[in-house]
């Protein structure tokens, strides 16, 4: 294989990446911070803080804590509102070189509705991420995205109304992902991301309080690793042909070559860019070298090539 | 703000304190007091955000020109622990400096620098600064004990006077700095007030300084996901100059230095007052299996 | 509080145990294995390993890879068989000095009533811990546990069967569980396990291959708290009275004592234990430690007493 | 078995790998070749189970008495890593003597041992107890590179005599310890044979012998949870001696040494070659968004 052959970039149903390695939701600020600090010519994408259709002043503080090999965390998704985003951040955003996704968020189907038509006409918008792990406020659900009929709903609407491909994040932390994602990409969602941060509460003992100050978060980061790879490697054998990007626990190349194996078309990397903010181009000179070593020409010839026994149980013949 | 792969001059223990100084031109260059670094901790730690330290002093000039020295509690916690132990010639992944730091008075002269704990390491570089400006300085430094006092001889040499408070008063007048505050702004004629310290004493610094119009500056810490902008995890409550409200800053790029007059302090800071038991803040669901 | 009055005791709804610190389901041994690493006396219980209706030989090795801060495993259920377990591993683990949970894990309703109805007769079970992650083999769904209508026909049939107080070990990683909890008390269960290992995959970069012989497993250990402390936190306030006991992440007595003021009853220590046999009882010194420097008389006085914020969103009223 | 907290008296580099000595009188005392260790990793990693390791020595006489070694191959991952940087006069939790050691021979005289890297340290602690029972010892010493074949001058001492060959030549012949034992063992008129080695190794050998008519027992390395009988995770397929079929046999409890005749190896080895890949390997669910 030739080295001038070898590519990065991915087509994600439409929305070309230079890399799979792009930043997740939330952390990657607004677009001026990473300058300096990361070339986001060479990310694959970016992922916007999650939009809603009001201003929302975001989670009391502390808003991050540490847990064994991750991190709780609850913004309570601060962000200006979707008019707010698109004169200043989305523009700004979308300057600073990388692909954006612009990740909305919601609790009723109207809210995804004017979001998605806010989106419609601007050009900077490479993909929508919907953001599903939030309160159903219609249907009093605690995660919107856990049930398949609001799934349907919303990612339908959104889908319909978007000019983009849409990608369904969804919530992390329920079974039955494969009925979920079939059910997202019935409705019309371009792809999925997997899986948003699972439900989760950190205790700090010496104050006997909880350790973030809205009570409750979420998990991201390293020791969601595991949990990816499973949502990745289900829903993957199951729809072969829809886009997945990994996210949860991928810090590097290694990581990122073991969720194409399973089957994700691209990676996210999200505690991983706040600790080392140059690790989504880390993450794709990884995949790059593992292309080398094997030998391939793409991203895509990775993927879900993990080698499995011609017996998946041989114990059961036993 | 740069990032760089800094070599480990010299460490060693200052008091309850580890100093650690590193060469990092391009960071020290650009750092001013208040502002802090972010330091990445090792791989295969269950621990995986890099930790956050104040500028203690930063040498553009002279035999330690390109320099960069922070001090370390080690009793924090894992991260602090681990850095207290990494030896010279070793090396660091630092991005820094991060944040705004301390403005200078143009007009007024009588700067008041009150300290807590390590808050006295970044103070100490604002002291330097100020004095270079021909700023008189006056300092308060409190510690739970003698050895938290954080480089008393430094202090002295630094400011006209200093106040030093110990909880256990194993050095100087027992008590907090709330407690010589008054008196030591009343002998210097305090013009400007600076502080570093726990969130409830700043809240009370900026009600001193509200009640005696004292103008004033203050760094804050607040948990941080990243340290340069990208998480919003690290904000403060702010009142809007103008139009009413708050908004939620980051302590990380908008500070950590405030304008102690407009941070939310009640908001900000989760008092212990507040809080109530779980079983009798959360009614029990109706007449269900619990 | 005189050192005296002071007790560990803890009283599951019937069953007592002299600690609050137990050893988890698949992580004792037979009984005999523990003796000399960890004075058996003092641990609060111990769960036997699943225990099914026919022998099972298992899955393939590995079984066991580790992730961060975790380790993904399958031992495919590996045991006897019920008839077999009776009579020579039941009265060895009994003899070991802990009360007895049995695991029992089934396919089908009738499995779980015929492993129940074994177990009847036998003074040695202080309570019976009902698995519910394994595939519904009726209705063909992935994790039985997962589905309301399944819990309750299963669990209300093994609590209807059973003599002693029966624990629903809800499985890890599902969205709702507080509805899944509730429908198995009703259903008449005790209390919960909360919860099952989540569902996960390792991959051996260097094979491209799964780390485990039967590709998939569950993920366990430290990696699991924040988790685990979420899903005690929402049941125990919802069902207050409801013991509930904490599994997933939990190693030392701060972990312990942070699942007791999350809400949970007892714990239980799986990792832990294969890495420090003697955990249990250092988690119980633990407990005792807090209730001391907290002037508190039992476990019980820690349990649910997380202190929350006055307004639990402050910033919703921004 | 025992637990305990044991000093590290001396660590030392070997070639390719590191030897550690522990003082463990409790399980010097009851150590027996074949067996193993389980110890501890050091708490605030991100890995967390006990790693593994075969004895090489334990002292019960003389002036070591009480002391246990085993060797390290700190290559393999980064518990094997941080093991060998620890320091003497550190301590490790140490749970042992695990398992089942090699048995040794009542009539027959002549032994075959028969090692792949670092499988030498275990069998040089069984051709001791070998010797002292006066058998015959002759080796087979395989390894990747002359840096890691492990002692060869202590081989020799031991033994009758010893072939050794590596994967590059790079010292005695060139190949894997198969290519030699053939002639090896009927040189040495071998009656009984022992190996540590890779898993495919030891089913080459379990053929070697069946064909043969060599009584052998090999010592096996499985992904262990716990190390002592609690998890089931480290089981090998062995038959059953009457009645047909197999059991999956705990390696920390009912091994780790086995008799290779009754190891299902075709079934504990996932082999290479029976893998295929995964999209020939999961039809696509029918007609779906898929
Ligand atoms: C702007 C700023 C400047 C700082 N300057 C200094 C300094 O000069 N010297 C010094 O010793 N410490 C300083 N700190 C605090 C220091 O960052 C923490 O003590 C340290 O991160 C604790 O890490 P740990 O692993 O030892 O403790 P742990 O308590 O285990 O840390 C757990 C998590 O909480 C965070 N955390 C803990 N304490 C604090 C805190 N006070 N503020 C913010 N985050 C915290 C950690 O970063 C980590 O994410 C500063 C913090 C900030 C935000
Ligand atoms: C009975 C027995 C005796 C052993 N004797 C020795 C010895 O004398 N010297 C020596 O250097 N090594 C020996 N090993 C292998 C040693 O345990 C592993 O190399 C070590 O655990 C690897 O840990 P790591 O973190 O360095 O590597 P990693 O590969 O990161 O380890 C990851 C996980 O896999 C397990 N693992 C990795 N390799 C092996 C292996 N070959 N066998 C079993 N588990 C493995 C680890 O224990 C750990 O749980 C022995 C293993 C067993 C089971
Ligand atoms: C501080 C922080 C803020 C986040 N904010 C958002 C968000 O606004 N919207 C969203 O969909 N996910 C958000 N996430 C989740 C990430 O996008 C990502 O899915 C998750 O962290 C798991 O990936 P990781 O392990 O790489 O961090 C946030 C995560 C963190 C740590
Ligand atoms: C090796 C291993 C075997 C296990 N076997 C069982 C089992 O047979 N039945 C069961 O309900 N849980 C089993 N578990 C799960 C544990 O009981 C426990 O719920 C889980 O490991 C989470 O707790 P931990 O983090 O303390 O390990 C097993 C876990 C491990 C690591
Ligand atoms: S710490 Fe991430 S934005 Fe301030
Ligand atoms: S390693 Fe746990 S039973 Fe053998």
């Amino acid at each position: 294989m030739p080295a001038k052959d070898r590519t990065l970039a991915v087509d994600l149903g439409g929305v070309t990446l230079p890399t799979p390695a792009m930043i997740a939701a939330g952390c990657a600020g607004g677009g001026r911070e990473l300058a300096g600090l990361v070339d986001l010519h060479r990310v694959g994408g970016l992922v916007s803080r999650t939009i809603t259709v009001h201003p929302r002043p975001g989670a009391s503080t502390p808003r991050i804590a540490e847990s064994p090999s991750g991190v709780v965390w609850n913004t309570g998704l601060q962000n200006a509102g979707i008019d707010a985003f698109v004169a200043d951040e989305l523009p700004r955003l979308a300057r600073a070189g990388a692909p954006t996704f612009v990740s909305i968020g919601g609790g009723t189907l109207e809210e995804y509705v004017r979001l998605t038509s806010a989106l419609q006409a601007r050009p900077e918008v490479a993909a929508i991420e919907v953001y599903l792990s939030g309160r159903d406020e219609t249907m009093d659900h605690e995660i919107l995205g856990a049930h398949v009929e609001r799934l349907v709903e919303i990612v339908g609407a959104v889908a319909r109304t978007s000019l983009v491909p849409v990608f369904a994040k969804l919530p992390g932390g329920v079974a039955d992902v494969v009925t979920l994602a079939r059910s997202a990409v019935r409705a019309g969602a371009t792809g999925l991301t997997l899986s948003g941060s699972p439900p989760a509460l950190a205790v700090e003992l010496g104050t006997l309080r909880p350790a973030l100050g809205d009570v409750t978060g979420w998990l991201s980061g390293p020791a969601l690793k595991p949990l990816t790879l499973r949502t990745i490697f289900e829903v993957s054998v199951a729809m072969p042909h829809v886009p997945l990007i990994a996210s949860g626990g991928i810090r590097t190349g290694s990581d990122a070559v073991e969720c194409l194996l399973a089957g994700a078309w691209a990676v996210q990397i999200g505690t991983g860019s706040l600790v080392d903010p140059a690790a989504p181009v880390e993450v794709a000179r990884g995949i790059a070298a593992s292309l080398k070593a094997l030998g391939l020409r793409a991203p895509g010839d990775l993927r879900g090539r993990l080698r499995l026994p011609a017996v998946p149980d041989r114990a059961a013949g036993a | 703000m740069k990032r760089a792969r800094a070599e480990i001059l010299s460490t060693r223990k200052l008091g309850a304190y580890q100093s650690i100084t590193l060469v990092a031109p391009e960071i020290a260059d650009r750092a001013r007091p208040g502002q802090f670094l972010a330091i990445s901790m090792p791989a295969g730690r269950d621990f995986v955000l890099r930790r956050h330290f104040s500028i203690h002093q930063a040498s553009r000039r002279g035999g330690w020109a390109g320099t960069l020295e922070f001090v370390v509690d080690p009793s924090s916690g894992p991260g602090t622990g681990w850095l207290s132990g990494v030896a010279a010639h070793e090396f660091l992944d630092v991005i820094g400096p991060l944040g705004k730091g301390f403005s200078f008075p143009k007009r007024l002269t009588n700067c008041m620098l009150v300290a807590e704990g390590r808050g006295a390491a970044e103070l100490y570089f604002l002291a330097q600064e100020l004095v270079a400006r021909h700023k008189r300085v006056d300092m308060v430094i409190g510690a739970p004990t003698m050895e938290a006092v954080f480089k008393p001889i430094e202090a002295k040499r630094l400011s006209q006077t200093v106040a030093v408070v110990t909880a256990d008063g194993s050095l100087g007048e027992k008590g907090s700095v709330l407690d010589v505050l008054p008196e030591a702004v009343a002998r210097a004629g305090t013009e400007v007030l600076y502080a570093a310290a726990a969130p409830r004493t700043l809240r009370d610094v900026a009600e001193f300084c509200a009640v005696q119009r004292i103008p004033a500056q203050v760094a804050v810490e607040e948990r941080m996901g990243c340290g340069f902008g990208l998480c919003a995890t690290c904000v403060v409550p702010v009142a809007r100059k103008e139009g009413g409200g708050f908004d939620n800053l980051r302590a990380c790029v908008e500070g950590p230095v405030f304008n102690p007059a407009r941070v939310l302090w009640d908001r900000w800071i989760a008092d212990a007052a507040t809080f109530r038991e779980l079983r009798q803040a959360v009614a029990t669901e109706d007449g269900d299996a619990g």
